[in-house]
């Protein structure tokens, strides 16, 4: 039951994920893509943990994927972060993409 | 074709293949390396489809973040030695010159028999191959690790590893010694969110570091791939401007980089005698010895992939000493 | 393990055309690119596809476990080649360093 | 505790270059030490083996396949020696040409590194083992090769570099596919091998790998510019020894895997061809002296493959000698010439070939060392290389190839005419412009090249012991 459960959430995970790239590879500028870009996989990857830690096996495999999950989000988040403010800082010198 | 998983691998062998094709045709430098990126970590995906996690893990770490760090650290560099570094893009930094007939069709021709040469072993090799898996079955016992891939590397083929960290010595030297106190590239101001994020992830890196090497005795992991998750310390201080090297660092860092291949060679030759040859570890006592060497190889591989990616050797200079 | 009439498609087979594949890209791009940088990432595709053969040497089908031995030598093999692309890359900042400095 | 030769052979320099790196005011008398301490332990080594035959030892206890074994046979052993000796009196010569401090300091923990790798690929017998040994000269080499750093010595080690990766992987692909075919990575796997169309093509692989870090036409082309380009006692480890090694590396592989036929043993004969006559056509037209020493190099290598060639169907089993004697002959004779030209170039201020005549200077210890080594390398008696070129051109006869006969015969016309550029420049005297100056006097730089360049003529004296000694062990044909 809770395999099923896992991987439905997988599933789910993924079309974020997918829609996320379709975002990136679709949207205009770079602000629209690391907005599809992170808001999809911050959700598709707190899915797909959450479907990985309800199949696995014990406590401490719980534990490690979400610290996993932690880390991966908070540099997800930082790096998102960081290439915005490198677009921005490059604007007003012309770089329109 | 009636395993799924078939269709996983060969749309994954297909973006490995595809990534390749891509960063060395993209026409933007910077591009080609984040595409090299990202080439690396699906090989190393794939590696791990190939039952082998270690590899993976020493790719992702070391092959390519340290080495994508490298090649970044150095295109900056360059763009901003030759005045390109506010320039939208740095298609190439080396001027091209016309190429000579000849010399291309010989470069041609030699593509061209390598390829022949490796489809013909391919194609006429035996699909698995006889290998050392009964030998190694057999003397993992007597290794005093319980993980085979760290048995082969620390006990059984002991002198290839001592001198694959030679190589990563020689590394340093040489490049202390090519790079001369040159003036570097301006540190990029990061702001507040990198700032937090590095005070967040330094102590997580120490502990994931630490586990690799420590779990490298029953399981895959070791001090390779510790080694290399340590630098990323090391970057990350680096990159925060949080540590900057100074020339009085340098006895400390000449003894850091040495501290491996040096125990790990004085380990071999202490215990030789009694009828054994360097190498050869007594039994009771390998498990120690091998954590005591991988422990201590891995300080060195932290620090060298570092100073590999810092490059040059601290000395006293103007611009240095100009820098806040 | 054995020839057969015609060939299934496996893993090993798969990953072992995409290394080779990967190797032969790589050196197509360190002989015929001009760039400096890139020559060094082109080789690197190369040490990847030496890799790939090595891990695709190793693999045994999933019941049995890999050979160790070929694994280690990977990751020999990708030390050595962090050490060699350091030094390159290092040669290539000296030397623009140097060219700009004659130049100016 | 007892320390075996081979271990110190390997770690003496080992450690030497820890120390030499970690200590860099003392580096020149820590590297001194190191190579005399290797030099006793191949001393030891060539006791034993003139004693015993082939040693082996098997490092960690492990046997081969699994483990990796040592080997020192008398071509080994001989290698070995030649290594020593040559390092010994570089590094003697070392200790006065580097005049920069900082290059002083990174001048021995990377020859010591280098060393280490050389010795490491003349006692290894795993294929694996001996890739990770041409990296480690590989790395230590170019770190040499731009120590001068001027931007010629960058830009050319920076080729090298390329080369050498290249080179190496190309090998590392090859031992994967001997690997996947064998399962075995030590020499006996080979031995014992069933010929196979793939096997072929995986030694093919390595071969090539070898053939572009050796340097043999049309491969050689980041050679001359490399070694030109570095300093004097850099040059001679660089040209005198590193090349050796994938040299060495190709003759034991050769012999385990007979050339299979003789279109294989007609194209490498030919490519030595092709790199003495287009290396003597580029040493008559350098400009420079140690671009005509650097080119001659690549003629001499060219030289050796021929020698390989020569026997034809009798295959190896005869045709090694000659090239191990070439082998010898051009890393004694190239190492004095680097430094005699090093040494011309510190005292006249250049080394541009044409005004060397009319220099005020003649530091003529220097020139008569270069004449002696240029002695050796046009293969004139009494030399080693006389008895190396004699042995080809015999062997040559023998099998009734008169092609090589005549290629070894211009390649010798040729290397007279681009060495007495030289010579003829350090006889005439009638166009000094400047009143000659006074010769700076002898140097401790001065000595290491003369012995090495007197060594280069009268080993050829000692050619038989030579002979019966490379033959200790049964490196090629017939095994006890």
């Amino acid at each position: 039951m809770l395999d099923i459960l896992g991987a439905a959430l997988i599933g789910l995970g993924t079309v974020f994920f997918v829609a996320g790239t379709v975002g990136l590879l679709r949207f205009p500028d770079i602000f629209c893509r690391l907005h599809a870009l992170t808001k999809a996989d911050g959700l598709g990857l707190a899915l797909i943990a959450l479907g990985v830690a309800l199949m696995a096996d014990g406590a401490g495999d719980v534990v490690r994927i979400t610290l996993i999950w932690f880390f991966v989000a908070v540099a997800g988040a930082t790096c998102g972060h960081l290439i915005a403010r490198y677009a921005r800082r490059a604007m007003p010198e012309g770089r329109h993409d | 074709m009636t395993d799924p998983v078939i269709i996983f691998d060969l749309l994954l062998a297909a973006a490995v293949v595809a990534l390749a094709v891509a960063s060395l045709s993209v026409r933007d430098l910077f591009v080609a390396i984040v595409l090299f990126i990202t080439f690396g970590l699906l090989s190393a995906l794939s590696w791990v489809r190939l039952a082998a996690p270690d590899v993976a893990l020493a790719e992702a770490a070391i092959g390519t973040g340290v080495t994508g760090a490298l090649l970044l650290k150095t295109l900056r560099h360059l763009r901003y030695v030759s005045g390109t570094l506010d320039r939208a893009e740095a298609l190439s930094v080396t001027p091209a010159a016309p190429v000579p007939a000849p010399v291309i069709w010989a470069n041609a021709a030699f593509c061209g028999l390598v390829t022949l040469g490796l489809a013909v072993a391919f194609l006429g090799a035996p699909r698995s191959g006889p290998g050392f898996d009964a030998l190694v079955a057999e003397a993992m016992p007597a290794s005093g690790v319980d993980h085979p891939v760290t048995a082969v590397l620390l006990n059984f083929r002991a002198y290839d590893t001592l001198m694959e960290v030679v190589v990563l010595l020689a590394a340093v030297i040489a490049v202390w010694q090519i790079e001369r106190g040159l003036s570097d590239a301006p540190a990029p101001v990061l702001g507040a969110v990198w700032e937090g994020f590095a005070r967040l992830t330094l102590p997580a890196i120490v502990v994931v570091g630490t586990y690799l090497l420590w779990k490298g005795a029953e399981a895959p992991g070791g001090a390779f791939q510790g080694g290399a998750v340590l630098a990323a310390v090391g970057l990350l201080l680096l990159l925060s401007r949080l540590y900057v090297p100074q020339p009085s660092h340098r006895g400390v860092a000449r003894w850091a980089f040495v501290l491996g291949t040096g125990a790990f060679a004085g380990v071999a030759l202490l215990v030789a005698g009694g009828g054994r040859v360097a190498f050869e570890y007594p039994p009771e006592h390998a498990k120690t010895l091998i954590l005591l060497i991988e422990g201590l190889v891995t300080i060195s591989i932290a620090v060298t992939l570092a100073a590999l990616f810092h490059g040059r050797e601290p000395v006293a200079l103007r611009s240095d000493r100009g820098r806040a | 393990m054995m020839f057969g009439t015609m060939p299934q498609l496996t893993p090993d087979l798969i990953y072992g055309v995409a290394g080779i594949a990967v190797f032969a890209i790589g050196l197509v791009g360190a002989l015929c690119t001009q760039d400096r940088l890139r020559r060094v990432l082109a080789l690197k595709l190369c040490s990847v596809g030496a890799g790939f053969l090595l891990v695709v040497a190793a693999w045994r089908g999933p019941p049995a476990a890999p050979d160790p031995v070929p694994h280690a030598l990977v990751i020999t093999g990708i030390v050595v080649m962090v050490s060699a692309t350091a030094v390159a890359l290092a040669l290539i900042r000296r030397l623009q360093t140097l060219e700009t400095e004659d130049d100016t | 505790m007892t320390l075996d030769p081979m271990i110190l052979a390997l770690f003496a320099p080992l450690f030497g270059a820890v120390a030499a790196f970690v200590l860099p005011r003392a580096a020149g008398a820590v590297g001194l030490v190191a190579v005399l301490l290797t030099c006793g332990a191949v001393l030891a080594l060539a006791r034993q083996v003139l004693a015993a035959g082939a040693v082996t030892l098997e490092l960690g206890g492990w046997a081969p396949p699994m483990g990796i074994a040592l080997r020192a046979d008398g071509l080994g052993v001989a290698m070995l020696a030649m290594t020593a000796a040559v390092g010994l009196l570089v590094s003697v010569g070392a200790l006065d040409a580097l005049r920069e401090a900082r290059q002083r300091q990174y001048f021995w923990p990377l020859w010591l590194l280098l060393l280490t790798g050389m010795n490491g690929v003349y006692l290894g017998t795993d294929i694996f083992n001996l890739y990770v040994m041409i990296e480690v000269i590989a790395l230590a080499a170019v770190g040499l090769t731009v120590l001068s750093g001027t931007r010629e010595a960058v830009r050319a080690g920076l080729e090298y570099m390329y080369a050498s990766i290249l080179g190496a992987l190309l090998f590392l692909m090859g031992v994967g596919f001997v690997y996947l075919q064998l399962g075995r990575l030590d020499f006996a796997g080979l031995i014992a091998a069933e010929p196979s169309a793939a096997l072929s093509a995986a030694l093919a692989l390595m071969i090539v790998g070898l053939l572009l870090k050796t340097a043999l036409f049309p491969l050689h082309f980041w050679l001359p510019a490399a070694h030109a380009n570095a300093t004097a006692p850099a040059s001679a480890l660089l040209s005198g020894l590193v090349v050796k090694a994938a040299l060495y590396i190709f003759l034991r592989l050769t012999t385990h895997v007979p050339l299979p036929d003789e279109i294989l043993v007609t194209l490498i004969g030919a490519l030595g061809a092709g790199a003495v006559l287009w290396g003597g056509v580029q040493a008559l037209r350098a400009e420079r002296l140690k671009l005509l020493v650097a080119w001659s190099t690549v003629v001499q290598i060219g030289l050796i493959f021929i020698a390989f060639a020569r026997a034809g169907q009798v295959g190896l089993a005869e045709s090694w000698k000659a090239a191990a004697l070439l082998i010898l002959a051009h890393g004694v004779a190239k190492a004095a010439m680097f430094l005699a030209a090093g040494r011309i170039r510190d005292e006249v201020g250049h080394d541009i070939i044409r005004d060397l005549d009319r220099a005020p200077i003649r530091p003529t210890l220097a020139q008569f060392t270069f004449a002696l080594a240029a002695i050796s390398l046009i293969g004139l008696p009494p030399s080693l290389g006389f008895i190396g070129k004699w042995s080809l051109m015999e062997g040559a006869m023998a099998a009734g190839y008169w092609h090589w006969v005549a290629v070894t015969m211009i390649g010798t016309l040729l290397s007279v005419a681009y060495f007495s550029r030289v010579l003829a420049g350090f006889l005439r005297f009638d166009r000094v412009r400047a009143p000659l100056g006074e010769h700076q006097g002898w140097a401790l730089a001065d000595i290491a090249p003369l012995t090495l360049a007197i060594s280069a003529i009268s080993l050829g004296l000692l050619a038989a012991p030579i002979l019966s000694f490379i033959e200790l062990g049964y490196p090629f044909g017939a095994k006890p």
